[in-house]
C-alpha cells in the first residue's frame, strides 16, 4: 500500500476534524455541537452530494455500462446482509443479527462523500480523469441505502420466534412498519414506507431528480450553497462525527470483541467485494472506489431510524455503535487510503 | 377542580406515536409531548447525539377521568413490555374553567 | 419536608408571560417553564412548526404554598378561559435545604 | 398566459424543492427540517433581502415617483382587509374574518422573495433592464407588513363583542396586545408594539436601513454570506415550507370550500389590483409585479404572532392554514408567472 | 401497579451530572433528564441566553422505591444548599409490565 | 484621538446589526436567534479564526520575537486577575470576586475578530502593512483563555472560607471541578480539565493546529465556508450579541455603580496595559491593537462555565452581565478605535 496515500488522507482538513472531536471526547471535554446542528448538517451534505450527482448524470453519456452497475450496487446491498445474518447469529439473537445484518448492507453517505472528496485531491495530483467518479454513483448509493432495510426485516421475521406477547389479543400495541400485527403476516406497505421514504432517502434521492431536472442556469444559482463551501461544511460535520463516534466507545466494552471484529474485517472484506464487481463491470478506478467504500460502509442513519421500529428488540446500542464507533472511522482513515491502494493494483 | 387521573410516560421518541395511539384509543381527552429528553434505564443510557437520531426519549403527560385509566393502561402495557420505558400515575386534580 | 401543591399548566407559548403574571401576582415563590411541547386538546392538535411560529405549547411547573393556591386558581382561571390549555394541582412535598 | 413562463418558473431549484417538500409530506415520510432551522433560514432570508434592498436603494436615483409607491403600497394593505373583513363575515365570526382579513392585507416575504428570483431569471433571458426591480419595493414590503395587522385587530374590537369574561372584574386575565382591559379601551402601545416591532420587522426593516448606511466595501465585505449563497439557502427554506405546507393539508376539511375559495381567489384579485395600482404609478415591469405580488400574497409570521395575543379568539388552524397551504403554493407555482404574464400584456 | 415516589429535581444545567450521581449512588433504577428550561426562583431570573450558554436550568425526573427515597434525600439536601435549584417530591405508581 | 476611526467602525455592517440588537431589545421587541444557533455561530467564528490564525502562522517567518510575545500574552492573562481580585474585593465577597478578577482576565474572541475585522478596513484604507496582524496573535488569544480560570479559582480556594457546609462529612455533593473536596485540597486535574478543556477552548486550539497542519489545497477546499462568508456571520452572531447584552442590562441596577465604573475603566487601562506591553517587545501596530484587545476584553463563555462549576457560589448574574453587557460593547464600539489611536499616537 501506498503509506503516501494514506498520510494524504488524513491530512485533509475533514479527517483531521474528525481526530480533533475523538480528541476532544476522550479527553472528556463538554464540546458539542449542539442537537439539532448535526440533523442540518446532514441534510445539507445529502442534498448538496444529490444535486451534484444529478448535474454530473446529465453532462456525462449515459449507456448499458450504467445500468449494470446500478443493478449490481443494489444487488450487492441485498444479498451482504444474508451472509452477514449467517456469521452474525454465531453471537446474537434474531433481532440483533438482523439489525446488524441490515446496518452493514446499507451505506454511510459520509463515508461515500469523504471517498469522493478524497478522489478530489488524488485527481488533482495526479491529473488522471479516471481519478473523477460518475455522477451515476449517487444514484448508486441512493439505490443501495433501502434494500438492506427490507431485507433485514425479513430476516428478523422469517426467523424471529412469533408476536412476543401472545398472551392476550387486545393487548398487542398499535404495531408499526412492517411488524407482526400479532398473527405473524407482515405490514408490506409499512416495510417499504421505512425502507423508502426515511427523510435522508428521501433528501438524496429528490435532490438528485433536482438536480437531473434544473437547468445549468439553475445550478450556478445555488452553487455558491450547495457546492462552493461543501468541504468546509463537511469538516464541521465530521467534528461532531467524531465527538460521537469517540463518545460511543465506552459501549464497545459490552459488545465483545467477535463483534468487534466483524466490525473492523467486514469493511475491507465488503469493500474488496465491492472492487471485485467493479473490476468485473469494468468501471474506472474512482468509479470503483465509491462502489468500494459503499459495500464496506455500515448504515447508522436510515437503518437505525427502520430498525428501531420494525425490529424494536434489537439493541441500537450494538448495532448504531458498531457501524459509527469502529467501522465509520476505519474506513474515513485507512479504509479509502487501502482501498485506492488495491485499486490501483488490480486497475494499472 | 376535578379529580383526574396523571399518566407520565417516559419512552424513545420513535415510539411516542404508539403511545398518543393507545392515549386516544383508551378516550383521553387531550396529552402533551415533550421532546429531546435524555435519560437512563433497564436498557442503559440514552443521549441524543443528532447523527444518527437514535437514543431520545420524550415525556408524554396525560390527565384522563379516572374510569378511563384502567382501559389507557391496558393499552400501554403492551407498549412498555415490548418497547421498555416507564409510565407513572398519579392523582391530581385540573383546575375547572 | 414541607408540604407544597404543584401547579402544572399546559398553555400555548405565546400566553406564557400571561400565566407568569399570573404565578407572581399570586404571590408564588417561584417557577419553572419547558417550550416546544406539542400536543393535542379541546382546541385540536398542536405541532409547532417553525415557519409560522404558531402552536407551540409550553409547560409551567409551580411548586407553591397552599395558602397561596386559591389566589394563584383564580388567577389562572380567566386565562384558561380565554387562551385554552389545562391547569393540574397536585400535592407535593419540597426537600428542604 | 406564456406557458413557458409557467414551466420555467417551475423548474427553477427553489420550487422544485418546494414540491419535494410536498412530496415527501404527502408520502408520509418523516423528513423534517428539525425546529429552529426554519427559523434561523427565515432570519437569513429576511435580513439578505433587507440588506440587498438597502444597497439598491443607495444605488438608485430616489424621486417622487417612489414615495408614490410606498405611500400607495401602505393605503393598498391597509385597505385589503376591510373588504376581506365584509366578505369573510359571511362565512366566519368577528375575530376569525379579522384575524383572516389581516392575514390577507400583509404580506408573505418568501413570495416576494421567489418573485425577485423570478424576475433574475427572466431577466437574464431578455436582457430588458425593466424586469430589475428596484430596490425601493423592499422598502415597500417592509411597509406593507403592519398596516393590516392594526386594522385587523381594530376590525376585531370594533365589531366584535365585549369582553368574553364580563363576570367579575378581578378574574380578568393579564390581556396584553392592543387588547380589551375589560372595558372595552384598546391599549395602543401594545398594540403598535406588535403591530411594528415584531421579530421579523424589525429584522427586514434592521437590515434594509444597515443595507443604506454601510459603504461599498462594507457591503462587498458581508456579499458572500448574505447575497451569493441566498438562492440556495431559499431552496432549503422552501423544501421545509412544503412540508410544512402540506402537513397542514389534513386542516384543510374544517375549513370548508368557500374559505379556500376565498384563499385561492383573493391571490389573483388582489394582485391584479396591485397590477392597477403600478400601472397608474407608471412603474417598470419587475416593480409592478412586485406589487402585485406583495398585494396578492398573506402573511403566515408577522400576523399569526400577533393575532395570537391580541385576538385570541381568532383560531390560528384557520388563518395559517389558509395562507401557508393555500396562497402561499398558489402565488409562488402559478401565480408570479400569471402575473407577469398579465403584466406583459398590459404594459407592451 | 406499584407504589413509588416520584423526585422531580429543577436545577442549573450544569450541575445535573451532581444530581445525576447523586439519583445513582442512592440507588435508584433510572431517570430522565428534560434540558432547555427557563425559570425564576431565589436566586433570580434564568433565561437560556445561546451565547454565554449561562442561566439554562434543567428538570431531572425519578422514580424510586420509597426505602431508597431517604438516601437519596440525603445525598441531594447538599447539591441543593451549595447550587440552588427546587426538590419536590411526590407518591406514584407504575404501571407494572 | 482620530474621530473618523470612530466612524469607521461604527459604519462597519457588524457593529450596525450589533446596534440593531440592542435596538430592537430596548424596544422589547420579540425578535431572538433561536437556542442552539448563537452556539453553533460561536463555534464557527472560533473554528474559522482558528483555521486562519494556523495558515497565517505558517506562511510567516517564526523568530524568537514570537514566543516573546505569547509569554507576555500568558502572564498578561494570569497577572490581571490578581489586581483586578484586589481591587474587586472592596465590594464583593471573595467568591464573586474571583469569578470576576477570571472574567476579566481571560479574553473575548469576539472582540479580537472584531478588530481583526477592523484592522483589515484600516489596512484597506492606508496600504500599511503594519496594520495587518500575524497569526500568531490567534495563538496568543489561544494561551490566554485558561490561564485566569486557574488563577480565579486559586484565588477563591485561597481567601474563600472552607466547606460551607461542614455539617456532615457524607453529606458534601459530588464536587467537581477543582473543588473543595471537603477537607481543602484541590483537584488539580479537575482545575485543569475545566480550564485547557472547555469546549471554546479546544475548538480554537484545534483549528488553529489543523490550519497549521493542512496543505494550501487543503485550506483553498475549505475558505468558501471558513473564510469568504466569515464577516457576514459575524453580523448575524452580533445581532444576537446585541440582543443577549441590552436583555442583560436589567441586572445592572443589582450590580452597582462601582462595579459597572470597574467594566468601562479595566477595559481602557489593561489595554493601554497591552499596548505598553506590545511597545517594549516592538512588534506592528496590527498586533499591539489584537493585544491591547486582548488584554482589555472579558470573557463571557470559557469563564463563565467554568466558574460556576468550580466556585458556584459566585453570582454569574453579575460577572456574565458586566463582561456581555458592558465591557463587550464598550469594546467593539468605543474601544477598539480609541486603542488603535493610542497606537497610532505612539508607534508614529
Ligand atoms: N425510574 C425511572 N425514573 C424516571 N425515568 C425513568 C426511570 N426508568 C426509566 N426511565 C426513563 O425511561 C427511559 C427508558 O427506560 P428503560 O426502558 O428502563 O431503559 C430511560 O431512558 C429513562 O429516560
Ligand atoms: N387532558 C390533557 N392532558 C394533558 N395535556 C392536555 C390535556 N388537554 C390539553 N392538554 C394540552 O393543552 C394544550 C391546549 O389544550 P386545549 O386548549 O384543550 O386545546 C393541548 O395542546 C395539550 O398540549
Ligand atoms: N417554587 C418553584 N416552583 C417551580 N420551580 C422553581 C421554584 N423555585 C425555583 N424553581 C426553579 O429552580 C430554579 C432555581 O431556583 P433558585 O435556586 O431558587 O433560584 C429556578 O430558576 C426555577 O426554574
Ligand atoms: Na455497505
Ligand atoms: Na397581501
Ligand atoms: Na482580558
Amino acid at each position: 500500500m501506498d503509506l503516501s496515500l494514506l498520510f494524504d488522507n488524513l491530512r485533509t482538513p475533514a479527517i483531521l476534524f474528525f481526530g480533533l472531536g475523538v480528541l476532544a471526547a476522550v479527553m472528556k471535554s463538554d464540546l458539542a455541537l449542539p442537537q439539532p446542528i448535526p440533523k442540518l448538517l446532514s441534510i445539507y451534505l445529502l442534498m448538496a452530494i444529490g444535486l451534484h450527482g444529478g448535474v454530473e448524470l446529465m453532462r456525462s453519456e449515459l449507456d448499458a455500462s450504467i445500468i449494470m452497475v446500478l443493478v449490481a450496487a443494489v444487488l450487492l446491498a441485498a444479498a451482504v446482509p444474508l451472509w452477514s445474518f449467517a456469521i452474525l447469529r454465531l453471537k446474537l439473537d434474531v433481532p440483533n443479527a438482523a439489525a446488524m445484518a441490515a446496518t452493514y448492507g446499507s451505506i454511510s453517505a459520509v463515508t461515500f462523500i469523504t471517498a469522493d472528496t478524497f478522489l478530489d485531491t488524488v485527481y488533482v495530483q495526479t491529473d488522471n480523469a479516471n481519478y473523477l467518479p460518475g455522477g451515476y454513483m449517487v444514484a448508486a448509493m441512493a439505490l443501495m441505502e433501502s434494500p438492506a432495510i427490507v431485507v433485514g426485516v425479513l430476516l428478523a421475521r422469517y426467523f424471529g420466534k412469533p408476536s412476543p406477547d401472545p398472551s392476550g389479543g387486545g393487548q398487542t400495541p398499535p404495531l408499526r412498519a412492517g411488524d407482526h400485527d400479532g398473527d405473524g403476516k407482515i405490514d408490506w406497505g409499512e416495510l417499504f414506507r421505512e425502507a423508502f421514504l426515511n427523510g435522508a432517502v428521501v433528501v438524496l434521492v429528490g435532490s438528485l431528480v433536482i438536480g437531473i431536472a434544473i437547468t445549468p442556469k439553475g445550478w450556478e444559482s445555488i452553487k455558491p450553497f450547495v457546492y462552493t463551501p461543501f468541504k468546509g461544511v463537511l469538516c464541521l460535520f465530521l467534528l461532531d462525527m467524531g465527538l460521537v463516534a469517540a463518545r460511543r466507545l465506552g459501549d464497545l466494552k459490552s459488545c465483545g470483541p467477535s463483534l468487534i471484529g466483524f466490525a473492523i474485517l467486514s469493511a475491507p472484506l465488503h469493500a474488496v467485494l465491492g472492487i471485485g464487481v467493479a473490476w468485473l463491470l469494468g468501471v474506472s478506478q474512482g468509479d470503483a472506489l465509491l462502489l468500494a467504500v459503499l459495500a464496506g460502509s455500515a448504515s447508522y442513519i436510515a437503518v437505525p431510524a427502520a430498525m428501531r421500529l420494525a425490529v424494536p428488540e434489537a439493541n441500537p446500542g450494538l448495532y448504531v455503535t458498531m457501524s459509527l464507533a469502529v467501522t465509520f472511522p476505519f474506513n474515513i482513515t485507512v479504509g479509502i487510503p487501502l482501498y485506492l491502494a488495491i485499486i490501483d493494483l488490480i486497475w494499472k | 377542580m376535578k379529580n383526574l387521573k396523571r399518566i407520565e410516560c417516559v419512552i424513545d421518541s420513535v415510539h411516542v406515536p404508539a403511545v398518543v395511539d393507545a392515549l386516544r384509543a383508551g378516550g383521553v381527552d387531550g396529552y402533551t409531548v415533550i421532546r429531546g429528553a435524555s435519560g437512563w434505564g433497564d436498557r442503559g443510557a440514552r443521549q441524543p447525539d443528532g447523527v444518527s437520531g437514535v437514543f431520545e426519549n420524550c415525556v408524554v403527560l396525560c390527565a384522563c377521568d379516572a374510569e378511563v385509566l384502567e382501559g389507557v393502561a391496558d393499552k400501554l402495557r403492551p407498549i412498555l413490555k415490548r418497547y421498555g420505558g416507564v409510565v407513572l400515575i398519579s392523582d391530581t386534580q385540573s383546575l375547572s374553567h
